[in-house]
Parts: C-alpha cells; structure tokens; sequence
C-alpha cells in the first residue's frame, strides 16, 4: 500500500508536457496570433489550428467541492485540459468552438462568472488576510469579495480604457502585487508594536530585532532584570518586519488597524515603463462584512478612470498625462502631508521644477 | 462547543454577483471540522476586527526546510478544528497547465489529510494546501510525491520559480518559459528545499516584456523574453487592420514611447533601432507584427516589496542571452556565480535588490564576473563622486590598477 | 627678483579669437606689481599642474563678516605681490545694469587700492575685486561706501542677491525681478554683512520660467515667476508667423510638453488647463503669444551644488505668490519664517536643501506654516511608511492629533 | 576729503533706476516682443519704441584696461549704459540702430567677440581655478580660453539646435553651473587627502573635520601623542569636502589631479524640466597650456551634438531621445564602471524596465 513504498524527495514537479492539450503540443512555440471573441474568450491560432480559451473568475480561496465542479467542466467541454492564470483565474483550453457556450452557462450556473481578459478588471490578486495569517491589519479574501461584488461589471465586459489591475493586501509585507497595481488596496497598522516584556526573551533575539527596524526605532533595554527592547515611538512607522522576526510585538489593534487605497502603478512595459503605486487615501476604517468606505472609493475611483482616460491609457498613464493635483481636484480625495514622501528617496519625489498646472 | 455554525458577518458575504469563498467553505463545513471552526474563528475576526493566529512556528516534513509553513489558532480551546492549521506549498507544474486526471489525484490526498482548502495558486504561484496538522504533513508528503508531486518553497531558499503561458500559449513568447521553470526547479531541487541563502530568493519567467508574471516586480530575478533583432511585418495583415478601419493612428502610432512608427496609406514603417520593445505595437496588432526572430531574454534582478529599504523593481544585469539548443549551462553558472557572491558578501535577511544597492552595481557586475553596459541605466552617474581605481604612482608611470 | 616677465606657457593662451586674460593681465603688469606676480605664479601652476595659493584666512572690514575672501600666496617670497591677494565682493546693482560713469567711479577706486583685476562678474553676482592687500581693505570699503556701494555676501550669510534683466529689458517677465531684488537686498543688510546662518543662503529671482539666472540650480531660494491665468494670443501675430512659412508643427506643437497646442489653418488653440508653463510656445511666437495678466512668482527652495549630500534643484515651496501694490511684507514674513525654522532646527554648515530632505517636506511645511499642496511633489509617496498622527484613543472616541 | 568722511555700514547697492537707459524706463514692464537681428543683436520693442542690445564676449577676468575700452565704446554708442549677463558677457543698450555695425567693427577691433545669442554656445560660465582659489584641481580661465578659441565659430554664428551652455569648475564645490549644463567640463582630484599631522592639530576642529565627510571616511587617531585624523582611503572619492573645512588636509597631486567631461544638464523649464549633468568622460589629463585632450572632447560632442540634433533639442533633450547607449555608440566615449552611479540615490539611475534598444 502506498505508504509502505520507500521515501523519495527532491523530485521536483511533474513535467509540464503531460498536462499540454494535443493542440497545444502540436502549436508549442508556433502560435501566430490570438483574437478576441467577446470578454473572457480567446483564440489563439497557429499551424495546427486553433484553441480556444475561456476564462473564468475563481475567489482563489476554494475548497475541494469548487475544484470538481471546475473539473467536471473541464472534463466535459475541454478533454480534461484546463489552466490557472497568473491572476488566479482559471482558464478552459477548448479544441471545439461549439463548447464555448455551453460551458459559459454551466460556469454561470455554478456561481462563477466568465471575463478578465482584454480591458477588463480581471481578479484581484491577494493574500491570507485572517483567514490564514498572524500579520494581517485585515482580511483579504473579504474584501476582494466585498470589492468585486461591486466591480463585476468590469469583470465581464471589455468596457475600461485599459486593463485594469486591482491587487488587496493584508500587511506592509505586501504578499503580491500591492507595490505595482492599477488600484491597490492595502491593511495597515496605525500604532507601533506592544512589547510583551516576558515573552520576548524568551521568544527573539534581540540583535535581529533591534537590526529589523528600518528606522533604528528599537533600542535594546532591561525591564526588571530581563533584557528586552524598547521602541521610540516617534520613529516608529508600523511597518511591522520586527514582528516578522519577534513574535512578542504585535502590531494588530482593532481600533486603529485600516486601509489604504494606492494607485497608478503598473508593470508591464507597454508604452510606458513600469510603475509604483502612488498613495491616493491614507486611512480608510476596516470596516468587515464589507468595507463599505473602501468599496465606495475604489469604485469611485474606477468610474473617473473610465470617464476620463484615452484608450489604452493605464490608470497611472491617464493620471501622469493630466497630472496629480488634476487628480486630487477631480476625485475630490484630500491633498494632506501623509501624500508627502519622507522615506529613503523622498527628495526624488518633489517637484523640482516650475512645470505645473494652474 | 455547540455543533451548529452561526456566522452572521460572514453569511454577507454570500450576497453578490463574484463566487463568494464563505459559500464555498460552508459547503465543504459539513464533512469537515477545520472548515467549521475556520468560520467560526473568522467571523470572531470579522467581530473583533483583528486577526487570531499565532506567530507562525517551525514545522515540516523530514529533510525540508522549507514548503510548509506553521500556522496555529491563537484561541485553540475556542476552536480546536484550527488548534493547528498549517499550510503545505505544493510546486506547480509549470504555466499552471493541468489534467483533471492529475489535480483530482492531488486532491483526494488533500481530502483525506487537510481542510479540503487550497489557493490556487499562491502569489509566488504553488498549489496552496491551506490547513493542516504537524503529524499529516508527512503521510501528505508521502502521498504526493507517490504520485510525482513535491514541494515549493518557503523560508530563505529559492521559492518556487514560476512562469506565464508562453509557447504553449502564447504567440509573443520569445523563450521557451515552461522548459526553463522544469529546467531550473529540477536543477536547483536543494536550494529550493533546503534555505541556505541570506533570505528568499524567487524567479519569474515572461515570455516577453508585456511581463504577465510581474517578474520585474515580484521576483529577485526576472527572467524576461525580448529579441534583439527587427520586428516582424505582415504587410497584408497590417493592410487588413486598416482596412477594418480601426484607430491605427490614435490606438498604436501615438502611443510608441520612442515614436518610432510611420504608417503611409497600408503600410507600416518601423525605426526598429529606437525601438525600445516595449510591445504595445505587437499588442494591438499581433496578426501584423511579431518579435524578430533573434530572440532571447533579459534578466532583470532585485524586485521586491516594501519591506525594509522600499520596494524595488528588478534592474537589468544581462540585457540579451539565449538558450542555444537546450543547453542551460550558461544560465545555471551565471546564476551560481549570482548566487556565491550575493551568499558571501550579503547579510542576513537582505534580498539580492537590496544587496546590489548596498554594494553598488559597478561592485556587483565585478563580483560576478559581468562586464558594464549603458543598458543597465536610465543615465551614467550625475554626482562627481567617483572612486577612481586607476591613478599615477609617480611621474612618468603609466595607469595602473590598486 | 628679475624684473622682466617670462611666461612662455602663459604665452600660448594669448593666441586664438576668444579675448585672452592673459594679454589683458599682461597689459597691467607694467603698472601693476600684483598683476606681474600673479602672472608669475599661475606660470609657475602651469608648469607644475597645481595651484599655489593658501587656505583661505579670516580677513575682512571693521563689523562685517562677509564679502572678503581672504587670499595668501603660498610661495610668499618668490612672488611677493601676492603675498596677499584678497577678494572684495562688491554688491552689483538689480540686473547688473550700470553706467559708465558709476562703473568708472568704482574703478578709479580699485586701480588706487588693488590689483585692478576682476571679475565681472562672480557666480554668485558680486562685482569681484580680485587682488588686494589686507590694509587696504579699510579705505576700499570707505572710498566704495563714499561712492554708494556696499559689499556683498560671503560665509554663512545671505548671499548678495541677483536676478534677470526682467521688465528691463525683456517681455516675459512675470514680476519685477530688479525691484525685488533691491528691496530684499537692502531689507536685509545686517544678514548679509553678518554672517550668523548655519550656511550660505542665495536667493536668485528670474522673471520667468526660462530662468536665466539658473535660480532652480543655483540658488537655495529661486523665485521664479510664472502666471496662473491664459496664455496670451495675438492671433494675428499668431497668422503672421504661419504666413512666414514657419515650421509650427515642428518648431512649437510637437515640442509642447503637454500637448496642449492646436493649430487650425492661421488659428492657435491652447488648452491652457493642460499647459505647465514651459515657456517653449512663448519663447518661438513671442509676437503671438504672452504669459496671462495674473502674473506673479513660485519659490523653490534648496538648490546647491553637489557638496556633500549631491547637487539639488530648488522644489516648489510656494506654487504661487505676487506682490500686491508694492508690499513686500508678505514675502519678508515667509523668508523670515524659512530662516527662523532652519536656524532653530538646521545642523552647521545645512543649506536648506539639504535640511528639508532631513527633518522631511511636511515637517517643514508644518515649521513655516504653509499647507501641503499637489504641486509640491511629481507624485505622492510610493511607500507605505506613513507616519499617521491621528488615531483612536479607545472605543467610540474620534480621531485626534498626537 | 574722501577718507575723512564718516564712516557709513549697510548702505546695500545703489538703487538700479540711475542705471537705466530712458528707453528702457519708459517701456519698464511694457516689453512687447523682441527679434534677433543678427548673431549677437537683439532688439526689444515696447510701446515707447525699440531698444538695439549687442552681446560682446568677456574672459569674465578682466581688468580696469579693458573694463575702460568697452566703457569707452558704451559712452560713444549706447550714451553710457550697458549691463552684464548672467553668463559674463557684455550687453551695449543702444538707442539708435545705426550704431549697431560701428560698435561691432569697434569690439572686434579689440579683439573681442559678438555674438552669444539664441542657438549660440554663449560664454562659459566659470570659476577661478589657479588664479585666486586654494581648492583648485586645474584652472578655469585658461580651459575657458582654450576650449572658447575651438568654439568660437559657435559663438558667433546660431547655427546649432539649441542654446548649448557650457560650464567650468576647478574642483568638485562646482562655483557655478557645472551640475546643469549641456557640457560641463569639472577639475578634479582623484586621491584622498594628505593629512598634514602637525599642523591639523592646530588648524582644525577635529569634530567639524570629521562631520564633514560625507562618506565617513574620516575618523580620529593620534600621531605620536597629538590628535589628528585618520582617513580611510577605500571610502575616500576625493571630494575636498574636509580640505574646505581643514586646511590641513591638501588634496591636490598634480600626478592625478584631472579633467572630467559632464553632459545634458539643462535649467530652463523651456519643453522638459531642468535635468542634471551626466558622467561623460571620467578622467582626461590635466594638461596646461591649452589642454588638447579636453578641447577635442568637447569639440566632438558639440559637432556630434550638431549633427544630429533636432531643432530646438538640448543636449540632454537629444541624448534621451536617442538613448544612452546610442549616444556612447555614436561618439565613440567608453562606457566604464565609473559612469555607474554608486552615491545616494544610485538605485534610482538604473535600469529598471525592459525598454531598451538593441
Ligand atoms: C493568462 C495570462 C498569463 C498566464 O500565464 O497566466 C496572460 C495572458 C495574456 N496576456 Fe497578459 N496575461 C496575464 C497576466 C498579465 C500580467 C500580470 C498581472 O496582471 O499580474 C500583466 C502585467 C499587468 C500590468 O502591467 O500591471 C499582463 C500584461 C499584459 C499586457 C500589457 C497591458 C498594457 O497595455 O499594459 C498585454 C498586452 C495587451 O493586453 O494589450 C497582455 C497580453 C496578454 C495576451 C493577449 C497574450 C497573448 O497574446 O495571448 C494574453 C491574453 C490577454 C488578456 O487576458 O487580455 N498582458 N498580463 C495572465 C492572465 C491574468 C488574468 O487572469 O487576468
Ligand atoms: C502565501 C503567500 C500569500 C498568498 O496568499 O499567496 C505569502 C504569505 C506570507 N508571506 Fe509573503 N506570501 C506570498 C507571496 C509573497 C509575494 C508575492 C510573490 O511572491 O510574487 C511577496 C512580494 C514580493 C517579494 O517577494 O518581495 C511577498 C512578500 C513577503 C514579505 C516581504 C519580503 C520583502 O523582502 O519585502 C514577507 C516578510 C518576510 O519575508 O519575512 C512575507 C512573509 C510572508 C509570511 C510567511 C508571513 C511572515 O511574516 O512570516 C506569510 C505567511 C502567511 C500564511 O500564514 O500563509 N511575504 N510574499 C504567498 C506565497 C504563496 C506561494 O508560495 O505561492
Ligand atoms: C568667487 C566664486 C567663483 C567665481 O569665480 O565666481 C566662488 C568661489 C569660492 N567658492 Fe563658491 N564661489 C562662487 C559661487 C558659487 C556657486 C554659484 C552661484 O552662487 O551661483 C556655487 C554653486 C551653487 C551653490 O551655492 O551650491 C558655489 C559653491 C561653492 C561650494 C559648495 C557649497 C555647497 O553647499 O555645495 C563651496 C564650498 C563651501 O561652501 O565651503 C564654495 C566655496 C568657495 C570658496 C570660498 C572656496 C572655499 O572652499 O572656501 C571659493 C573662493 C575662491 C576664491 O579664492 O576666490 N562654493 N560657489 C563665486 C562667488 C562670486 C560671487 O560672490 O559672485
Ligand atoms: C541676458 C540674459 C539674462 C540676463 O539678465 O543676463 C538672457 C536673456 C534672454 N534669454 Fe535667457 N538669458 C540669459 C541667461 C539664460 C540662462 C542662464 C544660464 O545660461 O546660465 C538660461 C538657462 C540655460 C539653461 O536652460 O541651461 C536661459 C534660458 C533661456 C531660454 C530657454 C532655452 C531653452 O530652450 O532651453 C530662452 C528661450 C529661448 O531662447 O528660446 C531664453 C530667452 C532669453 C531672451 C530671448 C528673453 C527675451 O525675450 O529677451 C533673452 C535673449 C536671449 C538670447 O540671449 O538668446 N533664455 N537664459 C542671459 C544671457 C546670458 C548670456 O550671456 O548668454
Ligand atoms: S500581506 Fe502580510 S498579512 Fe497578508 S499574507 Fe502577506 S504577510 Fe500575511
Ligand atoms: S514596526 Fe517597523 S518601524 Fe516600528 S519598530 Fe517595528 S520595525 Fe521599527
Ligand atoms: S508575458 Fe508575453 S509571452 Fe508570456 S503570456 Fe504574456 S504576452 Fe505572452
Ligand atoms: S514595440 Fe513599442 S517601442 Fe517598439 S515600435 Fe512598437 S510601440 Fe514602439
Ligand atoms: S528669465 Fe524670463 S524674464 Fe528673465 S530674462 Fe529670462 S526670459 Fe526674460
Ligand atoms: S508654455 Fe509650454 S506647456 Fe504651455 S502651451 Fe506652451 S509649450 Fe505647451
Ligand atoms: S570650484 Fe572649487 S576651486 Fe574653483 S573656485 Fe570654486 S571652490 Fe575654488
Ligand atoms: S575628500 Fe571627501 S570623501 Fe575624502 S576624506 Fe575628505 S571629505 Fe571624505
């Protein structure tokens, strides 16, 4: 029985090959182009013909039930052949153009939707949040849920100037794509670390810890007899690495713990080079089932986008080519001196210059 | 504790047009205890708007280092169903192409040894196994690599490398994605297993720099197709385009960054000497234009998020090399060369990105053994503190290096 | 020593079209004793590629502590002329316009007490003095003072101001850069002639966005002017240059930065919510186009050179600010803010650059009590580092500032 | 007589009224337009009439000779009244048009240059290298004579695409606008100071001296009983910084003291914002009288720069457009280790996106 069989590691993953749809192997690395043939289908053609692709939204955090619908699915329209996208959809590879709608409907049938290609809103890539871990300032799956509740229009149509990458995540640590999205929305802490002066000796090491601060905020320091550590709160900027390393000083409090909305980053290298994400609303409550505050901005933020960009133009392009201060002004997000850079390359971020708008 | 579920925040989250992860988990709370006190311990998190996991301990499976990663409940009396609930990351295969012949297999083990709760994938792109217990970790490694599966990384190790669709499904594709993912995950099996460098180090694979796998903003080496020759043409299908009377003018010539495209009546003219390959051209019109045919990839290293010295997007450190006829020799060794100087001289919990700034990029190209080149920079330096090495030993003495 | 001047290196700059220093130098050296040893010593520094001249010393007048700079020849006995060779920074008048009666006052004084050297002018502005013995420095001052001059700033004082010829003499000048540069000038006397800065402060006022006298460069203060309304339009003149067979599109459309500029047959269109005052359409159709009616100026703060921490352009403190009917108080009260804040809280030798990088922009708004604005920054911060002051003191209390 | 007088302090210049010509007081503010007549001549027209300017060259070190030839020729054409630029050059205000030709045929006879103006390579704003200054690595008025004689076709013609400013400085303080010019030409020593153990003592402040380092390179030790400083030559890039504040700490070594070329700094807002000067040319040799290897230098860049630029491009304007690597391609200059940018901001100046040109 399997267990009996002898230990082997380090065998790595299965080759890729058995898993590639006949078409596939056939078309590897000779494809000629793909079309469009309406939100969440693709086509992509080569010698050996064509494949077509249908997309459809996963919440990511699925359990083994959600995975067999989708494998039934895939059994009966799609040979048994299916993908994940780098975005958590989940993609069916189809020989038969035939099969695309029937299976849309299943799809629709079993609760997903079908969409995210082309200039679309395509899933939001996130992160454990409460669900899983000890570092989250909020969930994360929640909040997609919460936010794409409200954004699934975008999700199946084309209808945006661009595509439009949203990204959640749940701590400074920013598990994903927080750092370079279109819209991002990230969980932060608003207060420094509470030291548990038992706990910490016990638990860390004090060198590491005091050299995990990126601001020298932790000075090494003795509570009755113990060597622990102290904080200097006003250097303090709750991005949390000396929890990362120290168990003893968590950050989370309920009260103050919220979200931030960033925009304008992207990554990809079309027309323009890539970009960061640009703070755009400080603090917003974390506010579960549904975050309310957050949902209104973002959706907010995403209807002055399509209203206003060129074809093409990414939320960051748009925003460059009419300016930040046009932004603040038409949005109606306040201007405070939280938008100021004051980290490593700050003086980089100035307007050093006379162009601007008046 | 009483057996029913009552989690009223959480049940709003069944409303709404996107597939709701609560409607999911509940279907799955009826055969399974860790789902139930999942939810139970969630919706006291919705409650209480903070989070009841413990800091992550030191679990895994016999020989790893790295793959699992340690979860237990702040509250294990309260719910006892995730008084443990680690995650186990499972490697990928490569671009994420399955059979449901071999994910049902992957699942079965899953069912009868965890939560039954997965990510598919995770954001370094394994096959998530969320939520386990310390003494199923082993049967589940057993069981998986029975059937051909192991596991990803975690820790200061090479994480899972991962890649895009490429030439399995992708007409922009400039390498071979998937084989180089097999080829550098089986060949580096030990680093990915076993954490032994400063801090964790990920690779990411596009097939072009349209990037679908973020590699230049999510992996300490990016490994980015692009060709160094001209771009392809198709006259007839350009003139097609045209004739279909879409916006050439407004939705691709405006739009090249280096305004380097001419349309006259049909005809499309490239100045592919400024072109900087940035794809939008390809994008809009894949029927008419595709890569040249010297193509390659770029590696770009040090991408990062925030946390400590702010986030990095990878920095160009080899503008062009290929695999020629399968060999990877060349990648492997400069890779090793990568790795062996950033393992001397950096510290610990410093990525690579953070590394070369600190060290500098002359020091760096010189520690590896890579030469300077313009392409490496926006522009050369424009402060005057220059650390000359030549100097004069005394007159009449020729340059000489200390 | 010999009497006779042998220069034969000195000799080769007197050839070539470019007005040769050399040659004018020489044409003193009769008359002049300090002109013969200064020719001799600079021969001597071309011979052996180095300078010979002392570490500056702390000479200067009776209750100033600025505008001299102390000079001793290091080789004192073989050029014994430039024993001493100190400067004096005379204060040039608003846009270095003079007549040659003044001229020739101030000239009369310098060839009775110095060098007869100069040099017209410093970097800085200063009419330059460049040559004169310690006990001279007395009578120069008060022959100069006789004559209505004044010397100018040096050390860690506030620097002599200079500015554009502006509404003297061109039409893009947004403000009255000559007055304003008087009346700071004299305003401010004592922090000129008294050093009690932690380091130097230069102020320099262009009229207009060209900025010809390098004020977001090279000056810890620029004000700079610009307008806030319309770009003015002669269309007229505007059809004028289209008739004269200009080449608009290349030489004005294309190169606006913002594309803001439409032209229709002998029609301009300038969509002027889109326009950054760059100048450029201004500077090729001055005829045509003008800065709007609401003029006024920006000030950008911190420009230097790169000692220590690299060179820096002045950043838009003040977006927008204009002299109503002649008060200058307004813009006395924000100077007087900026050096209160720097004094209290800037470390020695601290421009002002260099500080507000330091202790950051928004705590320097704070300090001087001006809002934060969009049109401070290219864009907003891109970490996550947010040093938040409001927050909740327990359940139900709303936000309150630490 | 005169030295009787009391004494007066803090009197400030004179007001700059009694220094403008009646033309310019009449249209003071009122300036319509101005035109470029020829090399060297503008006019500026408001509504009480024209007034004629005609920019001479100046070696900026001038003496009361040659101050009292031009002021000559002001008084016979522009009935006294003249200014200076902010580049050191000489402007007549003349009132009457005809006096325009006379004046230049005066200037050359003195044997000096018109022109300047518009798209010229204006005078070289400078410094005042071994002439006046202790700090110098080379001098400036000799490389401002020597590169003016290679340039001066430049500028007394407007033949180029662009106003190209040029800059000198005699060490790495950069008096003047060597970190903003088109081309900047920087003396600069290239080994760390030589500490002079019994004079340091006595001249410096140990703490300012060691303060003064950017780079920390300086530390305290003492030298047979005395305290002095110690510099830690690997960290050491020569900047001069704590020779200012140091006396006895001399940095100049005609062995290694040198010339470096800089490129595409601008300050004007005109089309794209001010840029800095880039690393061109890391090291030429310091070689009086007339320094040929640098007049070469600089005179390939601006016949390249000519050659290739389009209307109204600077040289950082054009280098851009073109691309680095192109420009290094095109003039020939290696690219080395050094022009990787290892200070402050360095991260910033690297490549991080996939736009390049192959
Ligand atoms: C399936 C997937 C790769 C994979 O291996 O999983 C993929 C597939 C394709 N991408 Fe992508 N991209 C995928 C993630 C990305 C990412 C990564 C990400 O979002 O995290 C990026 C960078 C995003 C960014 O810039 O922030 C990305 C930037 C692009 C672009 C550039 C868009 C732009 O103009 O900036 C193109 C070109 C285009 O769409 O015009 C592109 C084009 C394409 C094409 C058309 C390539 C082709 O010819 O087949 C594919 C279908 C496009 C579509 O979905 O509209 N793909 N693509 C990924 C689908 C994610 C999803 O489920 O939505
Ligand atoms: C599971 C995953 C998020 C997800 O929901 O997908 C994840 C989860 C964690 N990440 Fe991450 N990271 C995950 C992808 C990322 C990414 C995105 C990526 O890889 O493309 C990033 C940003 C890119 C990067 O690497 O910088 C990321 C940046 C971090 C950081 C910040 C590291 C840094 O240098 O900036 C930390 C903190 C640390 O390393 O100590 C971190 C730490 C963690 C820890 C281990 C928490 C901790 O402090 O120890 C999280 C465990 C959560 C849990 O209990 O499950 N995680 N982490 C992702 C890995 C799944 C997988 O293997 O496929
Ligand atoms: C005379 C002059 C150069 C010239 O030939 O015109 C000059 C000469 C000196 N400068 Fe300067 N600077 C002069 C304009 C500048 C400028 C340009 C400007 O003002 O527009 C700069 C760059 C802009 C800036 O201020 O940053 C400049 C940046 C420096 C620095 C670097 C300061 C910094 O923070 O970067 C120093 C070093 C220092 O301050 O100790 C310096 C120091 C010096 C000293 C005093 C040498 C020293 O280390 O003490 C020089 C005296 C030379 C001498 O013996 O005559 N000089 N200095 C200029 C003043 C004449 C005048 O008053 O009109
Ligand atoms: C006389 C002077 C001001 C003064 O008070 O002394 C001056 C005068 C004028 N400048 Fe200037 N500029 C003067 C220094 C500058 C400087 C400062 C510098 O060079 O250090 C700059 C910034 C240089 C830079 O960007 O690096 C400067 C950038 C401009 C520009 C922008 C050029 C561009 O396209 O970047 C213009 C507009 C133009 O020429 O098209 C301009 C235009 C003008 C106009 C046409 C303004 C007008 O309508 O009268 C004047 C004659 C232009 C000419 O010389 O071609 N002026 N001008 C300065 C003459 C210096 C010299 O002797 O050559
Ligand atoms: S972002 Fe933070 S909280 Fe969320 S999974 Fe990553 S480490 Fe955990
Ligand atoms: S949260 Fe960050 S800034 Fe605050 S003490 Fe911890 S490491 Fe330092
Ligand atoms: S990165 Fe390029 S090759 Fe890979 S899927 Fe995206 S477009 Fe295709
Ligand atoms: S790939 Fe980009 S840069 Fe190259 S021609 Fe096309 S649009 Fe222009
Ligand atoms: S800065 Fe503007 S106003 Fe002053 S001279 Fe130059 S162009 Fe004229
Ligand atoms: S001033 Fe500059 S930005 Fe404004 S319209 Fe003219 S060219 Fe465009
Ligand atoms: S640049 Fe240096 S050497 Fe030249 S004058 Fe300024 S301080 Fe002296
Ligand atoms: S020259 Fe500059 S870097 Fe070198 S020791 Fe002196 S201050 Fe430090």
């Amino acid at each position: 029985m399997a267990t009996e069989a002898k230990r082997v590691t380090d065998i790595g993953p299965p080759h890729y090959d058995k898993f590639l749809h006949p078409i596939i192997k056939e078309n590897y690395g000779k494809w000629q182009y793909h079309d469009s043939l309406k939100p969440g289908v693709l086509s992509h053609t080569g010698p050996a013909g064509t494949l077509f692709t249908v997309r459809c939204a996963s919440p990511r955090l699925v359990s083994i039930n959600f995975l067999n619908n989708i494998m039934d699915l895939a059994d009966k329209y799609s040979d048994g052949y299916f993908r994940f996208t780098s975005r958590n959809n989940i993609e069916f590879l189809l020989a038969k153009q035939e099969n695309i709608d029937p299976l849309i409907a299943d799809l629709n049938a079993m609760g997903t939707l079908v969409g995210g290609t082309n200039n679309a809103i395509s899933n939001i890539v996130h992160t454990q949040g409460w669900v899983h871990c000890h570092s989250a300032a909020t969930d994360a799956s929640g909040l997609v849920k919460a936010v794409m509740d409200e954004l699934s229009e975008y999700f199946t149509s084309e209808k945006l100037p661009a595509k439009l990458r949203v990204a959640v995540a749940c701590c400074l640590n920013m598990c994903g794509a927080v750092h370079a999205s279109d819209i991002a929305i990230l969980g932060l802490h608003r207060t420094p670390p509470r030291i548990d002066n038992d706990a910490l000796p016990k638990q860390c090491e004090i060198p590491t810890t005091v050299a995990s601060c990126p601001n020298n905020a932790i000075r090494p320091t003795s509570v009755d007899g113990k060597t622990t550590v102290k904080v200097d709160e006003d250097k303090c900027m709750y991005c949390g690495n000396c929890f990362t390393v120290c168990p003893a000083m968590p950050l989370a409090d309920p009260l103050n713990d919220g979200v931030s909305i960033w925009l304008g980053g992207k990554i990809s290298n079309a027309r323009t080079e890539p970009m960061f994400t640009k703070l755009a609303i400080p603090y917003l409550p974390n506010n579960p089932p549904r975050w309310p505050e957050v949902t209104d901005a973002v959706k907010k933020i995403v209807e002055l986008y399509a209203a206003n960009a060129r074809p093409f133009e990414r939320v960051g392009e748009w925003i460059n080519r009419i300016g930040w201060e046009k932004f603040f002004d038409m949005s109606g997000i306040e201007f405070t001196k939280y938008h100021l850079d004051d980290f490593r390359h700050a003086g980089t971020t100035y307007r050093r210059s006379l162009h601007n708008r008046y | 504790m009483s057996d029913e579920l009552k989690t009223p925040l959480l049940d709003e989250l069944e409303k709404g047009p996107w597939p709701s992860f609560v409607t999911d988990i509940k279907s799955m709370a009826g055969k399974n205890e860790m789902c139930k006190d999942l939810l139970r311990q969630l919706e006291k998190s919705y409650e209480d708007r903070r989070g009841y996991w413990k800091h992550g301990g030191l679990v895994g499976v016999m020989g790893y280092g790295g793959g699992v990663i340690g979860r237990y409940s702040a509250l294990p009396e309260e719910f006892p169903g995730v008084s443990h609930f680690h995650t186990v990351r499972v490697n990928q295969p490569s671009g994420w192409f399955y059979t449901t012949e071999a994910l049902r297999e992957v699942m079965d083990i899953w069912e009868k040894h965890g939560s039954g709760l997965t990510n598919m994938h995770g954001s370094t792109g394994d096959m998530v196994l969320l939520g386990t217990r310390t003494e199923e970790l082993e049967p589940i490694f057993r069981a998986l690599t029975e059937k051909g599966w192991d596991l990803g990384g975690s820790g200061s190790d090479l994480r899972t490398p991962s890649c895009c669709a490429g030439p399995a499904r992708c007409e922009m594709s400039c390498y071979d994605t998937l084989d180089m993912t097999y080829n550098l995950t089986q060949s580096y099996q030990d680093e990915l297993h076993r954490p032994m460098f400063n801090y964790k180090y990920k690779i990411k694979m596009s097939g072009c720099p349209n990037d679908c796998t973020a590699a230049i903003a999510r992996s300490d080496m990016g490994i980015i197709g692009i060709w160094r020759d001209d771009i392809k043409v198709d006259q007839a299908a350009f003139a097609a385009y045209v004739d279909s009377g879409m916006d050439i003018q407004g939705a691709v010539v405006d739009l090249c960054p280096t305004s380097c495209i001419e349309v006259d009546g049909k005809e499309i003219k490239i100045d592919d000497s400024n072109c900087v390959k940035c794809m939008h051209c390809l994008n809009r019109l894949p029927k008419a234009l595709s890569p040249g045919d010297d193509r390659g990839f770029a590696i770009a290293l040090g991408a990062k998020a925030p946390i400590v010295e702010g986030a990095l997007f990878g920095s160009v450190i080899i503008p062009f090399m290929k695999i020629e006829d399968g060999d990877y020799e060349p990648l492997h060794d400069l890779l090793e060369r990568i790795w062996e100087f950033w393992d001397e001289h950096g510290t610990a919990r410093e990525r690579i990105g953070e590394f070369i700034e600190r060290v500098s990029l002359a020091t760096f190209l010189e520690g590896i053994g890579e030469d300077p080149s313009p392409k490496m920079v926006k522009a050369p330096r424009d402060n005057p503190y220059i650390f000359y090495e030549e100097y004069f030993e005394e007159e009449g003495a020729s340059a000489s290096e200390e």
